[in-house]
């Protein structure tokens, strides 16, 4: 925590302004999470505003390197969410990305990244309440994190670590 | 010879004392080591479950740790109230938010014992064929009765042995001995538990339904696995018989003793005569009428 | 690109939470918009207009709508882009409503995050391309997987309709479950009375090829073009030949096979046709049963044959055929309910199911229609039902209910008195699911006029005393255990998804759910189809029905496939995965995980390999382009470049 | 209880008693449907004021007094046969005996005299670390006033030679006390007051 | 020793090549003590062949980069002979697995290896630049550098990838050359330490070391070019621009994504034979970054790329059983 004290997070009736500039990408598949998201939506389910949402159409479509992408270069968070594992439209996409993305985040703090500020999900089109739920909990998370600093953006900056290794 | 530490609980030492003697014969015919728990306490039984649900877990925790400290991972006991009290203990040291106030408590966690009945023990790991193959005095000819009571298969999850509606594994070992054991509709009915002392009109009432339904099927005794059974069962047969006004007369062995029994272990070193219901009816040998009918019918 | 922005305020379900003036605005900035308004109702005749008068006026190439959700909005939007010239995949939406309005009510955040969502869309339009369908022929035959009266329906209709019909069925009769029914609720008619005719009309339609004794191999394809392989088990008896004179089961001499038809009550011969309406009514062998088969010295069939149709040395076959849509109605199975120990666990005769009731009732069953205990053959007096064995039950894995369980019930109560005036039929229940046309108020004849006793419970145990059953439940409106002794105890078991669902899922590419139910494409509105183009729902395969939803579902099915069978070409979904084929390093990996086959090797001059996609197969799910290494092979309208497009414009 | 047949379903319900029975039994109760299995297989109902069916049914309504002044609780044998059978998987003898402990915590024991049995039994262990059946039986007649209690049992137990007159000691008593001491304190954190603890005489009827 | 094996080596390809197209391996360099690749067409260059603690090089890069083989060979032509210690073996069957070759292509020759010198640390100790003999006695390094004779143990200066070997016998082979090596590693646990070292250090750390040591990186791609898998080559997607996914800018976030996208790439697949870290010349140790990928691989599904010609590499295939989350 840092000396400003707790950090403030837009809470979820949204009264309060995202004054932190948070950013959270959500890549949601087409059929389920994006409908789930909808959903609440419809039901006016109340959530923080610092999610934009990507629409892919299943999370098979999803390159782990997109998710790589994104926290290198500084956005605050990467939701992923897709269908139920069984109900995928396409059967199996979300098979595929569950590998993969579960490898990916078990990689990511090897190089330093918090694989706090990575989540995926599996929300319905008909789960609007799991859906903010789910928004909720993860921009909290992010919240507490902080902005994600990235990695450095400039070359020849000090280090104050040795390797060990070499 | 397989070693298995022995947590007897404090109805063998009293009023069940024969089903220890039994249980001890019997393993030590087929070669199983019982280690008794060193300085073993009571588990706490259901005064301590409705007490704290920690006090119960601790005390027979206890228990659990002394015998993983004397080296044994598998813990039998043949009492199912005792059972249950070790298998909650467990439960207790691997639920994350306990954890630590067990093994505060405890001294140390008691992760991959395992907690076994006699009944599972003789099932497993001697199993009915060796017995089969052991038997010098077959109960050919006898009925008798698989009774389980409600503890020793339920619930599934915690029991994980046999079928927690129809358990197999007493009829089968019975059957091993030679003797028939019918379908018995009330195998895992209950026969009023502890309310022996405090409500023995439901002793009356929750036994003599299953005396009555035993004898219906023509058994000649009822065979059980827990010493509190046995108690309300033969004990208190006579209670039974006055307020069901009813005349029951049926021996109440513990499985141990009726495979004793079948191996030519004396009646008097299996202590079949601290039965209060006498078990003469079990020392008719009808093994050779059994053979004559057979020779007759061929 | 000159690209134009429509905010749309959606009166004030978008403007009363973000700032939708400022939205257009500040979306003048962007790169590429050269145009941006707001409008109050931008779906609106006048708002459509708006879009394609700012089209030609401002020679707009690409449009963005920041408005609902375009699972709402996008088709409409698309078309209105068209009208005006535009391709309809130069269109993108960003939904400011179900993401932004609905959900948070800090209007200065909602518009900072309806601004970014604009930017996103705009970023992504800057990498759209036009996109165009192509067009592939149908082929106008029909394959029905499922022989049950919702397969039946479905291949009726179609036939009449002048296309030709592939039935493929599983057991060597078709007819399915309601075959073995004596009566239907809630009009109490003959089962076979109804279906009879409708099986004959399926083995008398020219346009009808029927394979029974059959089941899919495999299946490749795509809508429109499929192939398909059957595979035709042995059945030991050349059915060209075979009359169904039913002479060899007469003389057969294996008596003890299992009477599957009849559900396990008394018993079949090895040689059987399952029943005398049977169709098609040909003999077959039961190879676990037939002497002949087992090494054994018999024969006696192939002697008493008088068409000589008997062949024990008959292997499966495979056939093929092509057809161009594809109908599931595979069916269902019923619980198994010896999982419930407290109930016997199948170990007391004279505790059954209530498909084996239904036998015992059927004129044609193993008791010629007489009600008899199957353990001693003696008529029951007092009858047991107990509904929800294995429905609304999580403890046994499943939690829903059967829906057809407590009208079957009521049916099989009310023709039990009518064939024992005598007898006391109880039924426990836990709530009475009835809600079909007439369905309630059958129920409520069974109670009022047949003298039904319902009792609003469930039962713990059911065992044996002396030669009766006691069956030990809760009466909870009393709140008091009952005791009902029995002689005849009926399980009303549930109905649970067909066995192998799955693996024909698998072969045919369609979703299952948890159960092995197969998924429709929506609930509500596109109930019989399926995800994969061309597959469509029939019956309880879906999920649990009664006849009439069964027979009805096969005739929407029929009629879905008839608008398909309308067109000679149909046009494919252009949102699939191109493959570059300068950048293809025909590395195989987009063939080995596409979930459909829609990749191939296409061979070019001089033997070098690239992947091809398969237009018409392709659905479009980019697991290919996820995996692709050299990212050749690109998800059209979903490519990298517009996927990173959008995430630029977050990483500030 | 005398039973009230009518009920004010919103000011009667106590949201915070569904909340404690849940947490202290790690049921979610309101997974019950009262679909009456539990009854049905319980072989206490005949004995009971309110059947198990209607004891989940009172708990998801949060009617604290009339649960937890129930007879049933106390009767209950936790023989497992309702939770054997829950068609939900709700650990149904669990929540009995959460609520057993909640009658203790909150002094709504309804059969004091099973409750001093158990109080003696514990007794016995605390002072022993076995139960020390011969001595316990006295020591609970006496308590519950009812002195000739299983009499007709001493000669022939006599005759066999199964009653005792010394108890097994158990050497480490001072663990056993400590176990006692320990879990009472946490009981007591728990339940945020004092509760009875096993040797009181306040049950005395 | 090495003598005996050499001669073997010579005489089993000498023995072979009328057979073959060519055969590939490894020949003395100019500089005395490192190798380089040799391409035998000829009976005459047998003799060039070498092998031991030297020839470090994974060398079966050489039948699938440009100029590229067939992967399925026209009628008629021959096979190609290549040397292969343990660790390139694995490539072998990576590449076999992925269809890039057949089995019937090529003709192994299998060295089983005691590990070979990383020279980067040998350059610690000698001035590399005045070598004049390098020789290898039993376990030591005897290095001449005109003034002095360095006797160096050779397990102080063997290839980081060498100490967690756990094949230094080559999986797949037609003849081997020489008596079998003993795994210096039998367990995940021994093989992955680096992995681990690193693991142990605080997030912040970890930020803070691959920083530092990306940094270095100039972007030259020799690690790409020198790895076998990497078969894209000049279609990779870090210099593409259908799709774009990196720009020529020099920034850390650009390196990072680099070495993110070697790494995907290779997750599952990677053999771990370490050619990218010895093809570096910034010394970066690029091979760690696989490492990890390669641990998580072996611990969550069970598996490692290059052991078996008919496995499916995990990411290109799922199981519905898997667990999440």
């Amino acid at each position: 925590m840092t000396d400003e004290g707790p950090r403030s997070i837009a809470p979820a009736d949204g009264t309060a302004a995202d004054t932190q500039g948070i950013k959270i990408v959500g890549f949601l598949c087409n059929w389920c999470s994006y409908g789930g998201a909808d959903t609440a939506g419809v039901c006016r389910f109340k959530q923080p505003t610092d999610l934009r949402v990507v629409r892919i159409p299943c999370t098979g479509r999803m390159d782990p390197l997109f998710i790589a992408k994104s926290l290198i270069y500084g956005v605050d968070g990467v939701l992923v969410s897709g269908c139920h594992p069984r109900d995928c439209h396409y059967a199996v996409g979300n098979f595929y990305a569950r590998r993969r993305m579960e490898a990916f985040k078990a990689f990511l703090p090897f190089m330093g990244i918090d694989t706090r500020r990575f989540k995926y999900t599996w929300v319905s089109a008909s789960e609007g309440q799991q859906w903010q739920k789910v928004v909720t909990e993860f921009s909290e998370q992010i919240h507490e994190l902080g902005p994600n600093p990235g990695v450095r953006r400039q070359t020849g900056e000090n280090s104050k670590v040795s390797t060990g290794l070499r | 010879m397989k070693r298995v530490a022995y947590y007897k609980g404090c109805s063998l030492e009293g009023l069940a004392t024969e089903y220890d003697r039994s249980t001890r014969l019997v393993c030590e015919a087929f070669g199983i080591e019982l280690v008794e728990i060193h300085d073993w306490n009571c588990c706490g039984s259901s005064p301590a479950h409705s007490y704290d649900p920690l006090l119960s877990s601790a005390l027979a925790g206890r228990n659990l740790a002394i015998a993983a400290d004397q080296g044994c991972d598998v813990v039998m006991t043949p009492c199912p109230g005792c059972l249950k009290s070790l298998k909650g203990a467990q439960e207790t040291c691997e639920d994350p938010s306990k954890r630590k106030a067990f093994v505060d408590l405890v001294g140390r966690d008691v992760d991959g014992m395992k907690t076994i009945s006699l009944l599972q023990l003789l099932y497993e790991e001697v199993g009915p064929e060796a017995i089969k193959k052991a038997v010098k005095r077959p109960l050919s000819g006898h009925v008798l009765i698989p009774y389980y009571g409600c503890l020793l298969t339920r619930p599934a999850d915690r029991a994980k042995f046999d079928d927690p509606e129809n358990p197999i594994s007493l009829d089968r070992l019975i059957e091993a001995t030679g003797a028939t054991a019918p379908d018995f509709p009330f195998k895992t009915e209950c026969c009023g538990a502890t309310y022996g002392v405090t409500r023995n009109e439901f002793v009356g009432r929750l036994s003599g339904r299953i005396l009555d339904m035993a004898s219906q099927l023509g058994g000649e005794a009822i065979v059980v696995a827990c010493p509190l059974c046995q108690q309300n069962l033969d004990m208190r047969q006579d209670q039974i018989n006055k307020f069901a006004k009813r005349d029951f007369h049926l021996p109440v062995p513990y499985i141990s003793q009726v495979i004793g029994l079948s191996l030519g272990i004396s009646p008097k070193k299996l202590g079949l005569d601290k039965l209060c219901v006498s078990p003469d009816v079990l020392l008719e040998d009808r093994a050779g009428d059994e053979k004559r009918v057979q020779e007759q019918a061929g | 690109m000159r690209i134009g922005v429509f905010v749309c305020s959606c009166g004030t379900n978008i403007a009363g939470t973000v700032d939708t003036k400022r939205v257009a605005s500040e979306a003048l900035s962007f790169a590429d918009v050269v145009y941006a308004t707001n409008y109050m109702y931008t779906c609106s005749e006048p708002g459509q207009q708006e879009i394609q008068k700012a089209i030609t006026e401002h020679g707009l190439q690409g449009v963005v709508v920041a408005a609902c959700s375009p699972r709402m909005h996008e088709p409409t939007f698309r078309r209105a882009v068209e009208k005006a010239g535009l391709n309809r995949y130069m269109f993108e939406m960003a939904n400011i409503r179900e993401h932004v309005s609905w959900i948070g009510t800090d209007k200065e955040a909602n518009t900072r995050k309806a601004l970014d969502l604009v930017r996103m869309a705009v970023a992504k339009l800057r990498f759209n391309a036009p996109l165009f369908s192509s067009k592939a022929p149908v082929n106008k035959r029909l394959l029905v997987i499922g022989g049950g009266v919702a397969g039946i329906q479905a291949a009726l209709d179609c036939a009449e309709g002048g296309m030709d019909v592939v039935m493929v069925e599983r057991k060597q009769y078709i007819g399915g479950k309601m075959a073995k029914l004596d009566k239907t609720f809630p009009t109490i008619d003959c089962s076979s009375c109804i279906l009879g005719p409708k099986m004959v009309d399926v083995s008398q339609n020219e346009k009808i090829t029927l394979y029974a004794a059959s089941q899919i191999e495999s299946i490749n394809g795509y809508i429109g073009n499929f192939t398909v392989d059957i595979r035709k088990k042995a059945t030991y008896v050349n059915w060209d030949a075979c009359t169904g004179c039913g002479a060899c089961v007469e003389k057969c001499p294996s008596k003890k096979a299992e009477d599957y038809f009849n559900e396990g009550l008394g018993q079949a011969r090895a040689i059987n046709i399952p029943f005398p309406q049977a169709i098609p009514k040909k003999a077959a062998i039961d190879a676990q049963f037939c002497r002949q088969l087992n090494g054994k010295k018999c024969g006696v069939c192939a002697k008493i044959c008088p068409v000589k149709a008997i062949d024990f040395e008959m292997k499966d076959t495979i056939v093929t055929e092509k057809v161009g849509a594809i109908i599931v109605a595979t069916g269902y199975d019923l619980f198994d309910y010896s999982v419930y120990g407290e109930y016997g666990g199948g170990r007391y005769p004279d505790v059954i199911s209530g498909i084996q009731y239904e036998r015992i009732l059927s004129a044609s069953g193993p008791f010629g229609g007489h009600i008899r205990r199957p353990s001693d053959g003696r008529e029951p007096k007092d009858i047991v039902f107990i509904s929800c064995v294995g429905s609304r039950d999580a403890s046994v894995g499943r939690p829903y209910c059967s829906g057809i369980c407590c009208m079957y019930i009521a049916k099989q109560a009310i023709l039990t008195k009518d064939h024992m005036p005598e007898s006391n039929s109880y039924v426990f229940y836990m709530d009475i699911r009835s809600p079909g046309k007439n369905y309630d108020e059958f129920v409520r004849r069974a109670q009022e006029e047949y003298g039904v006793q319902y009792i609003r419970g469930r039962v713990g145990k059911i065992y044996q005393r002396g030669d009766r059953m006691v069956v030990q439940g809760a009466d909870t409106l009393l709140g008091v255990q009952v005791e009902v002794e029995a002689d005849l105890v009926v399980l009303a078991t549930g109905v649970e998804s067909s066995s192998g669902a799955g693996e024909l899922a698998e072969k045919l590419r369609i979703s299952y759910d948890q159960y092995g139910f197969y998924m429709e494409s929506h609930p509500k509105l596109r109930p019989v189809e399926t995800n994969t183009a061309g597959v469509y729902l029939a019956g309880a395969c879906q999920g649990p029905k009664d006849i009439p939803s069964s027979v009805a579902q096969g005739s929407a099915a029929a009629s879905k496939v008839q608008s398909l069978f309308a067109h000679d070409t149909i046009e494919t979904n252009p949102q699939v995965a191109l493959v570059n084929e300068r950048n293809c390093i025909a590395c195989g990996k987009c063939i080995q995980v596409c979930p459909f086959g829609a990749i191939q090797w296409k061979e070019l001059r001089g033997g070098i390999k690239k992947a091809e996609v398969l237009q018409t197969v392709c659905q479009g799910c980019g697991v290919c382009n996820a995996t692709c290494p050299p990212k050749a092979i690109q998800l059209q309208h979903a490519t990298d470049n517009q996927i990173l497009a959008e995430v630029n414009e977050l990483c500030a | 209880m005398e039973r009230n047949n009518i009920l004010s379903v919103q000011q009667s319900r106590d949201s915070d008693f569904i909340r404690e029975v849940e947490e202290a039994s790690g049921q979610n109760v309101s997974k019950c449907y009262q679909c009456g299995n539990c009854m049905a297989s319980c072989v206490y109902t005949f004995a009971y004021d309110y059947p198990v069916t209607q004891i989940m049914r009172l708990i998801q309504l949060g009617q604290r007094d009339t649960v937890l002044s129930s007879r049933s609780i106390w009767l209950c044998a936790n023989c497992q046969a309702c939770t054997t059978r829950c068609p939900n998987n709700i650990d149904v003898a669990q929540v009995m005996e959460a609520l057993r402990i909640m009658t203790r915590q909150a002094d709504t024991v309804s059969q004091p005299d099973i409750q001093a049995f158990y109080d003696e039994f514990l007794r016995s262990v605390k002072t022993f670390g076995r139960v020390f059946e011969t001595g316990l039986l006295p020591v609970y007649n006496m308590r519950v006033k009812k002195p000739f209690t299983d009499f007709d049992l001493a000669p022939r137990l006599l005759k066999k030679g199964k009653i005792t007159f010394f108890p097994a000691l158990v050497k480490n008593r001072k663990k056993i006390a400590e176990i006692f001491e320990v879990t009472k304190r946490e009981c007591f954190s728990k339940a945020g007051k004092a509760r009875p603890e096993p040797l009181s005489s306040k049950t005395d009827t | 020793m090495l003598e005996t094996d050499r001669n073997q080596l010579h005489k089993l390809v000498e023995e072979a090549l009328p057979e073959l197209d060519m055969v590939i391996g490894w020949g003395q360099s100019t500089d005395s003590f490192q190798t380089t690749p040799v391409f035998v067409r000829d009976a005459k260059q047998i003799s060039q062949l070498t092998l031991g603690p030297f020839c470090s090089q994974n060398l079966t890069g050489y039948l699938v980069k440009p100029p590229a083989l067939d992967a399925a060979p026209k009628e008629g032509a021959k096979p190609i002979g290549i040397c292969v210690k343990g660790c390139d073996s694995r490539s072998l069957v990576a590449l076999i697995q992925e269809k890039f070759l057949t089995r019937e292509r090529v003709r192994i020759f299998g060295i089983p290896c005691r590990g070979t010198v990383d020279w980067n640390k040998v350059g610690k100790l000698v001035d590399l630049s005045n070598v004049k003999s390098a020789t290898v006695e039993e376990d030591v390094l005897v290095v001449d550098d005109s003034q002095t004779t360095h006797r160096i143990k050779l397990e102080e200066v063997l290839a980081r990838k060498c100490y967690g070997c756990r094949y230094p016998n080559p999986l797949i082979q037609d003849v081997t050359i020489g008596e079998p090596a003993t795994p210096r590693s039998t367990s995940i646990e021994s093989s992955y330490r680096d992995v681990d070292r690193l693991d142990a250090k605080p997030l912040e750390e970890r930020l803070d070391f691959w920083q530092s040591e990306l940094d270095r990186c100039i972007r030259c791609y020799a690690c790409r070019n020198a790895c076998p898998l990497c078969v894209c080559q000049d279609k990779c997607i870090i210099e593409s621009r259908e799709p774009r996914w990196l720009t020529q800018r020099v920034g850390i976030p650009e390196k990072f994504l680099f070495h993110f996208i070697h790494a995907m790439h290779l997750a599952g697949r990677c053999t771990g034979c370490g050619e990218c870290e010895r093809a570096c010349p910034m010394d970066i140790p690029v091979t760690l970054i696989k490492e990890k990928l390669n641990k998580i691989m072996e611990e969550r599904l069970g598996y490692s790329a290059g052991l078996d010609v008919e496995a499916v590499p995990p990411l290109l295939t799922f199981n519905p059983g898997d667990t999440e989350i």
